[in-house]
């Protein structure tokens, strides 16, 4: 394979609604950012691809507009996935593979704020059986969070401590949309929302974006000091149906960490896209990082949840941990779909 | 068409995206909703053996086509559960209520539905519910009302 | 190490019509899934990954229904791709899917592109009105018709230039048992007296709106060595974008069409598309874009592309036949549209297409676009190894 | 899938062959700064392109310079007068158009813009219309003013002598 390396990050400041600016307009400066950190001008992206969906803000071919905002003339080689932007980085590390291109800008971006999300994300489900019922997100994640607690591997404290943890963590994340330092006794005597959630379980509503450049080889190289090389991605899916799965596991996070190649080496710090806190735990066991110290410094999807970038975002955040020296390998993971229903798993290392 | 905002402010306006959808079933969807309108739930027999309710055309995990409905229920097993303490204008009921995986008697999966169970206290995994079907049927998954705690 | 050969080892599609009351939306995936999956004589467990498409998800009212639609695609345990870019879609998934061959991380790829168009409808999905945009006073062909009376300006074509490509397609049409319109009594004076919609484009030189799927396999070097019959191999693929609205851009004869014919055929070696093609597939929603895209993709000068259509040479049996399936004009399920362009110059080189059939077609182009003419997705296939 | 036999309860039954599921989701559109921009100033029967860095004028902008990116702030007042450079003459209703039948669409390239905007054509019998034709915009009465392109009702003819039209790429070859 082709060594292909993230050079480059940029993030909105994540909000709860981003009430002035349209799409392209959010979008704009972090592009411009992006570009600037990696010193490339845009005609010298080799490739480019975005991730978002036209549901969230009620617009179709929402992301025709926003590629305004990349300036793609004279006419560049482009593509778009209606996915979180984790999967626009996976197609981009693909079309590096091909040696044909050796650099790629990746997007994404989610304004969660002009629609009813909880309405907008049941879309998603089952439009025969499901749907119709208008089950909210919280209230799906609330069932695999009983089925997690009945289990008996984790208790209402733990999921506080995921909650607490995060939050805390994200004081010292200037991007970050909630952030507090509460103590585990004040989380449990919050009154559940959906039993057996509290609000502190969820994530937020955001509205935000995240840029990353990818490059390969001596591109890299000469772009980076440090680059931050993908060893290992890898993405799985399994069926939509809560009832089809265990929602105590996650079977595709398990895959993809393996097949990512997580365990063959040490871990310095992981940035799991767990928007619920049980979740945080369900994907520690997948990937055998149970017991890790360092998950998700930034404050995770608990402190900022741009639908369609919060995968990204995983990725951005520990490349540049790796691009900072802080951190020598690590593992970014994205999620999308109800109740952890597909996963991607990205292993970055930086040289030694 | 747009809000009468002051100078200075941006503009906003309402959006509405809104259709009735018409979704054509195909012959096992068909059936199951021909059945829950008939007060019937069917599931379909899975590659392994399983039975699947809701029944899908195809094996879940082989992706294979599957053949043999099976009737099953009409009793249920909560399998795990969620109290909506506050439900939301499109949820299925306008006061506190259950969602939860049931899987119904003879079937080996379960299916997400609301449960009127009248309070956080009357709830528990793995108790017995019934079907509540809708006064008036005409073969959509909302003929089933909801659970109900069997009496 | 560069890019691994890749070719098309199966191709499947449904029947496309109107509404497709006899199935349900993983239904008619699946229909066309396994029909692939049957060409290329395997089984669900045979895929190693599916890369799916489609146009916007406000036509069926599911967000991201690649999601709900996981294992009715046999994806389980597998990785599942979903790629949206506009009515382009249908090429540019196949194009991803290719890609994953090509950089060697998978043997066997099913690529799938759909549309449940009678799940909603098209003028709905296609023109959600916008808050403060200015307003479409005509819908999609309202866009596209000014771009067509420019064209007519600029080339001088004749008027019955579009009722020439609208007669040939829906006749190849009836050729093709997947088509959704089978018009038996098309005639040069049925099109002629067509109610003109958007003048200068009248109602049969518009494109249908149907339900139906497109699938591919696509498949290593080893495995299509392997293939019990023959298949198609990929020797180049292409996208490029462009802005919807800028200054300097051409809607009538996009930069981005011209840069993508333009890198697809360096890959595959052609320096004269006109002598070395031996048919074209392109998506042709209205009839004129036919000469417009001939002289985009460089099958003729600029201002010649009608020339070709008025001598017959765009003809089944013509010296280069183009939309030899009937094209989108005869049937268009949105997102698998681009696909059935690219499945249909497959079948071609593997001698396939039935009764649509050229004669001896060795290598043939797939195109397609979508937004305003804006983004594009091609690729050559040939009977014979890159 | 013709082998699959339904339990005795069903037979004879007439079967379910689609559903409907209506759903409606109620948005908050923002329309973005250089929107508003846009149309404040048609509030006042002012037109305001945008000039991007590179010298392009955009009206209305949408808040970047497609070409290059980068947002276009330079506010430039263009006169509700242009060239019609293409059109096309609708001959039947449309969803939720109330207009007379036929009417035309027209792409109007206003005075010292360099990029055309879509509206109606009227005054103006649809034979006689043509690319060149030289257009002015008519506006609603002042009371009527509101922050939307349909501010300006229609282009009419101004009457002076057609322009040639050469589009953007005409003649190139890429």
């Amino acid at each position: 394979m082709i060594d292909v390396a993230v050079v480059a990050t940029a993030q909105m400041p994540n909000v709860r609604s981003e009430t002035r600016r349209n799409e392209v307009e959010m979008l704009m400066p972090v592009l411009q950012e992006v570009r600037e950190r990696a010193g490339l001008d845009r005609t010298e992206i080799g490739f480019t691809c975005s991730g978002s969906t036209d549901y969230l803000s009620g617009q179709a071919f929402s992301f025709v507009s926003t590629l305004d905002g990349v300036g793609p003339w004279p006419p560049i080689q482009e593509s778009h996935v209606e996915m979180d932007g984790a999967w626009a980085l996976y197609e981009a590390w693909v079309k590096l593979q091909l040696g044909e291109v050796d650099t790629a800008l990746v997007y994404s971006y989610g304004k969660s704020s002009p629609g009813p999300l909880h309405e907008v994300l049941s879309r998603q489900l089952d439009p025969y059986h499901v749907a119709p019922l208008w089950p909210d997100a919280i209230s799906l994640a609330a069932l695999q969070a009983r089925a997690l607690l009945e289990s008996g591997r984790a208790t209402e404290a733990d999921l506080a401590e995921v909650a607490c943890r995060s939050r805390r963590a994200a004081l010292d994340n200037p991007n970050a949309q909630l952030r507090w330092d509460r103590s585990v006794e004040e989380h449990l005597a919050e009154e559940p929302i959906v039993d057996p959630l509290r609000r502190s379980d969820c994530p937020p509503i955001t509205d935000g974006a995240c840029a990353v450049i990818l490059a390969a080889g001596d591109r890299a190289r000469s772009l980076a000091a440090r680059p931050a090389w993908i060893r290992g991605i890898d993405h799985r899916v399994e069926p939509m149906a809560l009832g089809l799965r265990d929602l105590t596991t996650s079977a595709s996070t398990h895959q993809a960490g393996q097949r990512a190649g997580v365990g063959d080496g040490p871990v310095d710090v992981a940035e799991l896209h767990a928007p619920f806190t049980h979740q945080e735990l369900i994907l520690r066991a997948a990937l055998g990082l149970d017991d890790h110290g360092n998950v998700n410094p930034s404050g995770g999807a608990l402190a900022a949840n741009p639908v369609m970038v919060a995968g990204l975002t995983r990725i951005a955040e520990v490349a540049q941990r790796i691009l900072d020296g802080e951190a020598g390998r690590g593992v970014a993971h994205a999620t999308s779909g109800p109740c952890l229903q597909q996963n991607l798993v990205c292993v970055l290392e930086g040289d030694r | 068409m747009a809000d009468a905002a002051p100078p200075g402010e941006v503009l906003t306006a309402p959006l509405v995206i809104e259709y009735p959808f018409s979704r054509t079933t195909g012959p096992v969807i068909g059936a199951f909703l021909t059945g829950l309108r008939e007060r019937v739930l069917l599931g379909i027999r899975g590659s392994d053996g399983r039975v699947l309710v809701p029944p899908t055309e195809h094996d879940p995990v082989t992706g294979e086509d599957l053949h043999e409905l099976v009737e099953v229920g009409p009793g249920g097993v909560v399998e795990t559960w969620a109290w909506v303490r506050h439900p939301m204008p499109k949820h299925p009921l306008d006061r506190p209520f259950a969602w939860a995986l049931v899987r119904p008697d003879g079937a080996d999966v379960s299916f997400l539905q609301a449960v009127d169970a009248g309070s956080v206290d009357a709830m528990s995994t793995g108790m017995r519910v019934q079907p509540r079907w809708a006064d008036e049927r005409e073969g959509s998954i909302l003929d089933l009302a909801c659970w109900e705690p069997k009496r | 190490m560069g890019k691994e050969r890749v070719a098309v080892v199966g191709v499947g599609q449904t029947k496309h019509q109107a509404t497709r009351g006899d199935v349900s939306l993983a239904g008619l995936v699946r229909e066309a899934a396994v029909r692939a999956l049957e060409d290329a004589e395997m089984t669900w467990a045979d895929v190693d990954a599916v890369v799916v498409g489609k146009a916007p998800d406000f036509f069926e009212g599911v967000m991201m229904p690649e999601l709900y639609l996981a294992d009715a695609l046999g994806a389980v345990g597998k990785p599942l791709f979903r790629v949206h870019t506009a009515g382009s879609v249908g090429g540019s998934t196949a194009i991803v899917a290719a890609q994953l061959v090509q950089a060697g991380i998978h043997e066997r790829v099913l690529t799938v592109a759909f549309e449940k168009q009678s799940d909603s409808e098209a003028m709905w999905a296609l023109s959600l009105p916008i808050p403060f945009q200015p307003p479409m006073h005509a819908g999609a062909g309202g866009y596209f018709a000014p771009h067509v009376r420019s064209y007519m300006a600029r080339s001088k074509a004749p008027d019955h230039i579009g009722i020439l490509v609208a007669l040939k397609d829906r006749t190849n049409a009836l050729k093709n048992p997947y088509a959704h319109l089978h018009e038996h009594d098309i005639s040069f004076d049925s099109i002629k007296d067509s109610i003109m919609l958007w003048d200068p484009i009248r109602y049969a030189e518009t494109c249908p709106s149907s339900d139906g799927a497109c699938a591919m396999v696509l498949a290593s070097e080893a495995v299509a060595d392997a293939a019990p019959g023959p298949v198609a191999w990929i020797h180049g693929t292409a996208m490029r974008s462009e802005p919807t609205m800028s200054a300097d851009r051409d809607p009538v004869l996009p930069r981005g069409g011209a840069d993508c014919a333009r890198d697809v055929f360096a890959q595959a070696g052609i320096t004269n598309p006109r002598r070395q093609v031996d048919c074209v597939e392109m998506y042709v929603p209205f009839s004129w874009f036919e000469p417009m895209w001939l002289e985009n993709l460089g099958f003729a000068a600029p201002g010649e592309g009608w020339r070709l259509v008025e001598d017959g040479v765009t003809q089944l049996d013509g010296d280069l036949p183009v939309n030899m399936s009937g094209g989108v004009l005869s049937s268009n399920p949105i997102g698998a549209s681009g696909m059935l362009r690219f499945a249909e110059a497959a079948l071609q080189v593997r001698g396939r297409a039935g009764e649509h059939q050229v004669d001896g077609a060795r290598t043939a182009v797939g195109h397609a676009y979508g937004g305003g003419s804006q983004f594009f997705a091609m690729w050559v296939v040939g009977s014979d190894k890159p | 899938m013709a082998d699959l036999a339904l339990p005795p309860s069903l037979q004879g039954v007439e079967p379910v062959r689609s559903v409907r599921t209506p759903a409606r989701l109620e948005y908050q559109y923002t329309a973005g700064e250089a929107t508003t921009r846009f149309l404040r100033g048609i509030e006042q029967r002012r037109i305001l392109g945008e000039r991007a860095p590179g010298g392009k004028v955009y009206v209305p902008s949408r808040g970047a310079d497609p070409q290059l990116g980068v947002p276009t702030s330079e506010q430039v007042e263009l006169p509700a007068v242009g060239t019609l450079t293409s059109f096309c003459v609708v001959n039947v209703a449309f969803y939720g158009q109330g207009m007379e039948i036929p009417y035309t669409s027209g792409l109007i390239l206003l005075d010292g813009a360099d990029l055309p905007i879509m509206h109606l054509i009227q005054e103006c019998p649809v034979e006689d219309v043509r690319i060149g034709m030289r257009v002015e915009g008519v506006w609603v009465d002042d009371d009527d003013l509101a922050p939307t392109l349909e501010s300006i009702r229609y282009f009419r003819p101004t009457g002076e002598p057609d322009v040639e039209v050469v589009q953007p790429g005409e003649g190139v070859t890429w």
